[in-house]
């Protein structure tokens, strides 16, 4: 049994089992070299290429693992193709997250602990890892925990930064609360089901028995939890504020990682819950105990709305930018809401593009936010010419995050609107398209900042060769992949799977 | 056939004037002597021309030629007939008489304008301008479709919007100049509308092509209404271009052109191309369309004439009696007097021209002075001028053995006839009014300007003969308005050449019964227009039209030399006593008011309306939204709210409005954001019990 | 002829001049504007090679085989699993007699522009660089034979010009900038909607016999690839084709710009510079017109048929409303602007008559009012780097002092106003003779003639205004035309005159392709009765 | 069934207590720590449901192991919570939630 166990750990939990292994190693390279930040920052670096590539190698596999129990013939962990893809997206934002770390200026001061910062994003790591495949609502609820635990101290991890602390009181509050919410919804359907497997109450939810009611009530509760991750309007309240006062790297960080791992819960949580089967068109077909497309469409039509609107009126940008990840994020809810393998698809390339514009834009932003040292619209002014290769980055960045073509940006729309028209979701679709020319306001407002308004100033932003070469490798796959997207669908398409469906 | 040195002569008659338009063009003013090499080309396009008119009235009479070429082909989708767009010209004696004139009078006008126009600015440009109309209006004269007569339509109206226009820098002259083009739009647009209903029907512009369709039987949208509708609407186009009423207004006011112009013009040739026009499309008339047409025509002489009793300005009484004589010869084509209405577009040309030449003599020996009230006794300083003056008056009265009369009392006798016929009777009844009128506006003219005293001693003393270059030509007009070039017999308008010999009438494609009975030929199996009932009436017409003519020449004469020769009779008194009648003719029945208030200040109050609506009602589809979205900007944040007008705009408001509540709601405080959540959650639940 | 991928050639070039452009020393403005001359010459050159091995004889359309230069390789190819299907993507380049004049326009007109922004100071390699960028988004539209291709292009535009206009445009710049954006991105998402729904309705047989759903326009237009339950099939009885077909028009109507999406062009048109006023109405706008000819008509021939009424409609309104509006201006290039607009209207109806005649007149306006619109906003741009003014009435007397100017303007005006003997003329006589002889826009058709006269009173008026009166003093300063602007002037007006006198040129070009569009709609418009198969 | 007898609805009206309770004291309380409290109360309420589905619905050991690692992550998120609200005490010198809203637009 021992054995089963452990060849079980090291044949699907490589990613789990280096990064696990990589906290301590941190914990201890902390100690011995603690003067030394750029060895840490390399020990992460290397944990982490070496996490990307065994979760790469274990592409294809699926497998549940940790078994619970005699007779229980589902894991607590499910190894599954789905969950690969969000390990290798959280890990790869991860290991652009710690060459932001680098180079952000924020993270400059000698009050920085290096050694505390890998610990906690290590951890917040491990947890989105161990989310994306947790199939128990137990190890769902304590990886979610590790996450949350974890992430709350990052946002308020500048020492000595009002904005930072506020952001992670609110953070941790809303955490807490939010979890607490939909650890009762867990408890609750534990009581209807008798099991805390997703598996197991997909068995038991085919019996009519179930009272709706209830079930319908613990959903909702679970779903605040999940809302929590994801930033889905009505739970998004956090957002903004949290985005704002962190650190741009852990923004940045909780805007793309965090909410992958969020969305892969959903998703699992949907599709084992509560779905009966897998047409062979491609569509999900349902138990008739909660109407989830419904659900999901209004959720993330008011995410887009909400977000997109209220973003016209930020004058931060890493706020405005907040609110677009809440729109972001209602386009890739409306990705599932689908509730078909076309759906998936578009969703998942629409992360995956999502991931490197997002980051990007983030990216940019710092490395404006490193010497002008705020994010303020303002700062932008005439940065087209004090640093040409910054504002044309960053344009990309932006334009693909509005979806036009010939950017990653509009592959990601094309497929969600393909998947949709595919589901006959024509209003969602109009809607969502409306709201992109409502997004484009925002996002041009910053290029029309960089290129149409005078600086107020003359200071420089200047920019090392690195910091472009590196934003360039972000600019590179979302030109390329809007150009010839062929290897990056087909690549999404092997991830489609989540184990039993 | 098919004689190729008529196509050459034609050829060459037709593009040597624009060669001449294209030689001062490309020299860019660099050339100072330019205009010589103009007129050179206009003498060899006159000779060309009299080799045609050779050709056609004495070689080879009766014989048509045409040549055409396809200008523009394609199909129409399968089982359409192919467009083929075909331009061509077509020479018979018509067309080679008024191309002879045309030339002449061009080519006088050339000479005269040496002179006239010395020491002027632009003087090669206005040699060049008269080239390009020299050559547009002989491409109307010469063409054998209506797509190339709407083309050089056009053109002739460009080159009038040039000429007139030559002094630009004088507003008036700018303001005539777009009046005139854009009066004769409104006929164009109607002459347009007709050439399309017959190309829809015929799909051809040809006009032999277009008969031949009628004449089997084919109708447009198969309606006779519709036939008529056709030739109505292009007739439009001639009711433009000649001036007829209600779009006489822009020719008193094109007078604001070189007089040599208004000579050439809008006197002798381009207004008279509307006339030309209705003698080609005069077989595809209906009887409604020629009663339509004749009463325009009547009406405008009638009209016109009674204007020019009261105008001081030697060019507006020219302009005014142009006018009412183009109205004639309408008026004598909707009688279907054909051959008569040619007639008198010939004579009317020299004389009228003749009559522009010598005011533009006389214009400028007053060194630019054109209000006859100031003139006086000139025909002491300026006999030449003065003895063909007196010439074409006569000629335009209709006084026997001058040109005018033959012309004239054809017309008048076609009218007389046509009412006989058809009852229709107030056009002669306007015909034989003009008459009176004509000759006493005419006389008063000659009077007030020739005889009696001075009335500007100064510029009086200044007065001088013209040179010969502008002499010339008013001998060469005087003497063809002498009878004995168009007939031998001065008191038989019937057996002058042109009704005789040179005109063939052509006889009706429309259906018989929309059709005058006297003008159906079929039955008789007549290739002419007149059968034999028509031709009675016009027999029992000739004596007392010529009666009748004869006697108000006198009275009107007789009126003339009591006013102004002999003062038995005040003109001023008289206008004193009927201030009414004499303000309507002198501020010509108020057409201008009319337009200039009702059309032009109507569309151009509408323009600004329409954009007012663009500006705030489409572009900011409420305006008060685009307000309201900047107010709250400004009292809401600093920064400059992106707002699109527009459907955009709106949508803008809209959001923007939505966005600023939904900030509110982000207090910063985390426990209302929790509050919220909770509410959220309590709505999802209701929303999804199931 | 065979070998060598012109279209890619002509598509791309400017991409390589961007490029070449990019990697150029800023400090040497000459040395920019030289390759952005350079480029758009040779591809002024390519156009001219093509075109003289133009098949005259070939339909296009909807057969790809009377296609000529075609080029088509797959793009995307993507294996799906049994729930997705296969994805396939074609680069499938091709022209027809309708492509080939806006192939031809797109390139003259660039080389204009490129001439007259030799005084572009600002930024010179931002402007090249943007402006050759978007010169390829322009020619890919035409020669795109792919709709997600068309649209990758379409949309590549919007970025160029943004900024150009944006950048160096004038005082309003940011507004109408951002206002062409939003307007054009609002249009182009309702294209992308149809786009997508189309390609879930029809399937395309592959050369192995296997189908997959495809984005050929080329399949798309033929019925028989529709599947029975597509939304856009027109054997669903439950189909949505009108109102895709409504959604495509407006995405391209807003282009054109029709009544009432319109108010972007007057405003992107004032504040642009004039080289993308240039291209703005010289190219940009036939775009709306040609989606509309290239995959409104072919691919819904049944509702083109049923809605041609309110084409005509919004054709005459076009006209109508926009003449009116232009006489009510007092800024010269809002003036000409909306005269813009009124002239788009001729095309408009054109379209509606679905004949050959009226699709001929309107195809060749499409390319006589890019040249003319060109030449007058090239003839606004000479004054007001001039005077830096644009208001109609602080000018006057302006013939006597520019003679040569006045000239040029005078030959552009009157094009415009449809004078004989110059372009204007023709494209409109055969969108009447069109539009006359189909019965159902007849009555419209008669209403659009008083745009003849409402477009000389408002050219007449302005040319009036600026021109004639007495020369004023303040003006006194102004000189002639230089040489670059000679160059600029010369080429468009001998291409007014000339297709003026001889139109057949460009008809020839275009009536082959127009037939077999009309024999198309004919006769697949009444397909959509005969049910499912 | 007996009526003297503690059945699952006892345990589930207890619960449904506590967790209102937690819920309104996180929403009332200006004290951050009492906030905190509110949450351990809701995370609580979940535990009785836990272990009173678990001890009579018969299902297991789950619910009990759940409520194990629930209590562990409480400690953990208390102990989280309490530092960063530390942290707040050192910038803002008030620990009143309301207080705290510099982020905000």
């Amino acid at each position: 049994m021992g054995n089963i166990i452990i060849n079980d750990l090291w044949s699907f939990l490589k990613p789990e089992i280096f990064i696990a292994g990589g906290i301590f190693i941190i914990l201890l390279a902390d100690l011995v070299i603690r003067d030394n930040r750029k060895a840490i920052h390399f020990t992460a670096l290397i944990i982490l290429i070496a996490a990307f590539a065994s979760a790469l190698l274990q592409m294809g596999t699926e497998s549940f693992i940790f078994y619970l129990g005699k007779g229980n013939n589902h894991g607590l962990l499910a190894v599954d193709p789905m969950s690969t893809f969000i390990k290798l997206i959280t890990i790869f934002s991860t290991i652009l997250i710690v060459i932001f770390t680098i180079t952000s200026e924020e993270f400059k001061g000698s009050k920085f602990k290096s050694g505390e910062f890998y610990t906690l994003l290590f951890g917040m790591l491990l947890g989105m890892l161990l989310l994306s495949s947790g199939a128990d609502l137990i190890i769902i609820y304590v990886s979610l925990e590790l996450l949350s635990l974890s992430s709350y101290v990052l946002a308020g991890f500048i020492a000595g930064s009002n904005r930072s602390s506020e952001a992670s009181l609110k953070y941790v509050i809303y955490g807490a609360t939010s979890s607490g919410i939909m650890l009762f919804g867990i408890s609750i359907l534990y009581g209807l089901t008798g099991t805390t497997n997703l598996y197991a109450i997909h068995t038991i939810l085919v019996s009519p028995h179930v009272n709706y009611l209830t079930l319908g009530l613990s959903i909702l509760m679970i779903f605040i939890g999940i809302g929590f991750k994801i930033s889905a309007v009505p739970f998004h309240f956090w957002t903004p504020d949290v985005y704002e006062g962190s650190p741009l790297p852990v923004t940045a960080y909780l805007s793309v990682a965090s909410k992958a791992a969020g969305f892969a819960l959903l998703i699992r949580f949907i599709k084992v819950g509560f779905i009966s089967s897998v047409g062979t068109n491609g569509f999900w077909n349902f138990y008739e105990n909660f109407d989830w497309q419904l659900f999901l469409i209004i959720l993330s039509i008011a995410s887009m709305t909400v977000g997109n609107l209220t973003a016209l009126w930020q004058n931060n940008v890493k706020r405005m930018l907040a609110y677009s990840s809440i729109a972001h994020a209602g386009y890739m809810l409306l990705a599932i809401a689908v509730l078909s393998e076309k759906g998936m698809l578009a969703f998942l390339v629409y992360i995956a593009i999502y991931m490197f514009m997002n980051l990007g834009a983030f990216y940019a932003v710092m490395l404006v936010a490193n010497k002008k040292g705020n994010e303020e619209i303002s700062s932008f002014a005439g940065l087209g010419y004090k640093n040409p290769y910054l504002a044309f980055g960053l344009s990309i960045f932006l334009i693909s995050l509005t979806g036009i073509p010939p950017t990653g940006g509009f592959i990601g729309k094309l497929y969600l609107f393909i998947a949709l028209l595919d589901g006959d979701m024509y209003w969602p679709a109009l809607i969502a398209l409306l709201n992109t020319v409502i997004s484009l306001y925002y996002y041009v407002r910053i290029i029309k900042e960089m290129y149409l308004t005078k600086a107020l100033d003359d200071t420089t932003i200047e920019t090392s060769k690195t910091e472009l070469t590196f934003m360039f490798a972000l600019v590179a796959p979302i030109l390329v992949f809007g150009i010839y997207f062929t290897p990056l669908v087909n690549f999404c398409t092997n991830f489609v799977r989540i184990l039993g469906f | 056939m098919n004689d190729p040195l008529i196509l050459y002569a034609s050829l060459i008659t037709l593009f040597l004037p624009v060669a001449g338009f294209a030689l001062v063009t490309f020299s860019l003013g660099r050339i100072k002597k330019v205009f010589i090499g103009e007129i050179s080309l206009m003498a060899v396009s006159l000779l060309s021309s009299v080799y045609i008119l050779i050709d056609k009235l004495f070689l080879h009479p009766g014989v048509t030629s045409v040549f055409e070429f396809s200008w523009i082909s394609f199909a129409t989708g399968t089982g359409n007939q192919p467009i083929n767009v075909k331009l061509g010209i077509s020479v018979d004696s018509v067309t080679a008489i008024l191309m002879f004139a045309v030339m002449l009078i061009s080519f006088l006008v050339h000479l005269f304008s040496v002179e006239y126009m010395h020491g002027d600015k632009r003087f090669n440009r206005y040699f060049g301008y008269l080239g390009l109309f020299t050559f547009s209006m002989l491409g109307i004269v010469l063409t054998h479709n209506l797509l190339m007569m709407y083309i050089f339509w056009e053109l002739v109206g460009l080159s009038s919007y040039l000429l007139i226009g030559f002094w630009f820098e004088k507003d008036s002259a700018a303001d005539a100049a777009k009046k005139a083009f854009l009066v004769n739009r409104i006929g164009d647009i109607g002459m347009f509308l007709g050439i399309l209903i017959l190309f829809i029907t015929y799909g051809t512009f040809t006009f032999s092509e277009i008969f031949a369709g009628i004449g089997s039987g084919k109708l447009p949208f198969d309606s006779e209404g519709w036939l008529t509708a056709a030739g109505i609407l292009v007739f439009l186009g001639a009711v433009g271009k000649s001036a007829q009423f209600p779009l006489h207004v822009w020719l008193p006011d094109a007078m604001e052109g070189p007089t040599p112009v208004s000579a050439l013009i809008h006197a002798a040739t381009m207004v008279a191309a509307g006339v030309y026009l209705v003698i080609r499309i005069f077989v595809m008339l209906t009887a409604d369309a020629m009663v339509f047409i004749a009463v325009i025509g009547a009406l405008t002489a009638f009209i016109s004439a009674t204007i020019a009793l009261t105008q001081n300005d030697i060019k507006k009484v020219l302009a005014y009696s142009t006018i009412s004589q183009l109205g004639y010869m309408v008026m004598s084509l909707g009688v279907g007097a054909y051959a008569f209405a040619f007639f008198h577009l010939i004579t009317h040309a020299f004389f009228k021209a003749g009559l522009f030449l010598g005011s533009g003599s006389v214009i400028h020996a007053m060194h630019h002075e054109q209000d006859i009230r100031n003139m006086g006794g000139l025909r002491k300083k300026m006999p030449v001028t003065y003895f063909s003056f007196l010439a074409y008056t006569l000629a335009i009265c209709g006084i026997p053995l001058t040109s005018g009369f033959l012309s004239k009392d054809g017309i008048l006798a076609g009218t007389y006839s046509f009412g006989l016929l058809t009852g229709h009777w107030l056009i002669p009844i306007l015909g034989f009014s003009v008459v009176l009128l004509t000759a006493f506006y005419m006389f008063r003219l000659l009077f007030k300007t020739f005889h009696g005293k001075p009335a500007d001693l100064h510029k009086y003393e200044h007065a001088h003969e013209s040179p010969f270059l502008m002499a010339m030509p008013l001998v060469v007009l005087a003497v063809l308005s002498v009878f004995f070039w168009y007939g031998l017999n001065p008191a038989s308008p019937d057996s002058a050449w042109f009704v005789s010999k040179w005109i063939d009438v052509p006889a009706k494609v429309v259906p018989e019964s929309s059709n005058f009975s006297f003008m159906n030929t079929t039955a008789t199996g007549g290739e002419s227009l007149y059968n034999a009932e028509y031709t009675e009436a016009q027999h029992h017409a000739h004596f007392p039209t010529m009666i009748m003519s004869l006697l108000f020449d006198i009275i009107a004469i007789g009126l003339a030399l009591l006013f102004y020769i002999y003062f038995k009779l005040n003109s001023r008194k008289l206008a004193a006593a009927l201030p009414a009648v004499y303000n309507f003719s002198l501020r010509k029945w108020y057409f201008d008011e009319f337009y200039n208030g009702v059309i032009v200040k109507g569309t151009l109050l509408f323009s600004s309306v329409l954009y007012a609506f663009d500006k705030y009602i489409i572009d900011g589809i409420v305006n008060f939204s685009a307000y309201l979205t900047k107010l709250i900007s400004r009292v809401s944040s600093a920064f400059d709210i992106i707002f699109v007008d527009g459907l955009v705009n709106f949508t803008a408001y809209i959001n923007g409005f939505a966005g600023k509540h939904l900030r509110r709601i982000q207090t910063g405080k985390v426990q209302t954001y929790l509050v919220l959540v909770l509410f959220a959650l309590l709505t999802l639940i209701i929303l999804f019990k199931p | 002829m065979s070998g060598l991928p012109i279209l890619t050639l002509l598509t791309f070039i400017p991409v390589l001049g961007m490029l070449i452009i990019l990697v150029l020393p800023k400090e040497n403005p000459k040395n920019i504007k030289i390759t952005a001359l350079l480029m758009t010459v040779i591809q002024v050159v390519l156009a001219g090679f093509m075109m003289s091995g133009f098949n005259y004889n070939a339909g296009g359309i909807f057969d790809q085989a009377s296609f000529q230069f075609v080029e088509k390789f797959r793009w995307i190819e993507i294996e799906g699993g049994s729930w997705i299907g296969k994805i396939k993507i074609d680069y499938f380049l091709g022209i027809d007699g309708i492509s080939a004049p806006m192939v031809l326009l797109t390139a003259i007109i660039s080389l204009i522009a490129v001439i007259s922004s030799w005084k572009i100071n600002t930024s010179v390699k931002g402007f090249f660089a943007l402006f050759l960028l978007l010169d390829t988004g322009m020619m890919g539209v035409f020669v795109s034979l792919d709709f997600f291709l068309f649209y990758v292009f379409w949309e590549l535009m919007l970025l160029p010009m943004y900024f150009l206009i944006g950048i160096w445009g004038g005082p309003r710049k940011e507004y109408a900038a951002i206002k062409f954006f939003i307007y054009t991105l609002l249009g182009s998402i309702f294209i992308l909607l149809v786009m997508i729904g189309l390609y879930f309705s029809a399937q395309e047989v592959l050369a192995d016999g296997s189908k997959v759903y495809t984005f050929n326009l080329l399949s798309l237009m033929d019925k028989s690839n529709y599947t029975a339950d597509g939304i856009l099939s027109p054997f669903n009885p439950a189909n949505l084709r009108l109102i895709a077909y409504i959604a495509m028009f407006a995405g391209f109507a807003i282009k054109i710009p029709m009544f009432p999406f319109h108010t972007w062009l007057p405003d992107a048109h004032v504040e642009a510079p004039t080289p993308i006023s240039v291209i703005l109405a010289g190219v940009l706008l036939k775009m709306g017109t040609y989606g509309i000819l290239r995959i409104n008509y072919p691919i819904f021939p049944e509702i083109t048929v049923q809605l041609a009424w309110y084409i005509g409609l919004f054709g005459v309104i076009n006209i109508v409303y926009g003449a009116l509006v232009a006489m009510a201006q007092s800024d010269f290039k809002r003036l000409i602007a909306y005269s813009s607009i009124s002239h788009m209207g001729y095309v408009l109806l054109g379209m509606s008559s679905l004949s050959v005649a009226g699709i001929n007149g309107a195809v060749l306006q499409m390319f006589n009012h890019g040249t003319i619109t060109a030449m007058l906003f090239l003839i606004v741009g000479v004054i007001y780097d001039r005077a830096h003014t644009r208001g109609i009435n602080d000018f006057g007397g302006l013939a006597t002092q520019l003679p040569m100017y006045t000239g040029f303007v005078t030959v552009a005006f009157f094009a415009a106003i449809g004078l004989p003997g110059l372009s204007g003329f023709i494209s409109e006589a055969f969108v009447f003779i069109g539009a006359f002889g189909y019965e159902p826009v007849r009555i419209l058709t008669m209403i659009a003639t008083s745009g003849i006269l409402l477009g000389a009173g408002y050219m007449l008026w302005t040319l009036q205004r600026i021109f004639f009166g007495e020369k004023k003093e303040k003006w006194a300063s102004l000189t002639d035309l230089d040489t670059r602007e000679y160059i600029m002037f010369i080429p468009l007006t001998i291409i007014i005159f000339l297709l003026g006198v001889y139109p057949s040129i460009m008809l020839d070009i275009m009536s082959t392709s127009v037939n077999s569009l009309v024999d198309f709609i004919s006769n697949n418009s009444a397909l959509s009765s005969f049910g499912g198969i | 069934m007996e009526s003297m007898s503690v059945g699952l609805t006892h345990f589930l009206v207890l619960s449904s207590l506590l967790f209102s309770l937690g819920i309104y004291g996180i929403l009332t309380r200006k004290n951050a720590v009492l906030v905190l409290m509110g949450v351990e109360l809701v995370l609580n309420s979940a535990n009785i449901n836990f272990i009173a589905f678990s001890r009579f619905g018969n299902f297991g050991y789950d619910g009990q192991l759940m409520a194990l690692f629930v209590i562990v992550l409480a400690a953990a998120e208390a102990a989280i919570a309490l530092a960063i609200v530390l942290n707040i005490y050192k910038s803002f010198h008030n620990v009143n939630v309301d207080e705290i809203d510099k982020l905000k637009e």
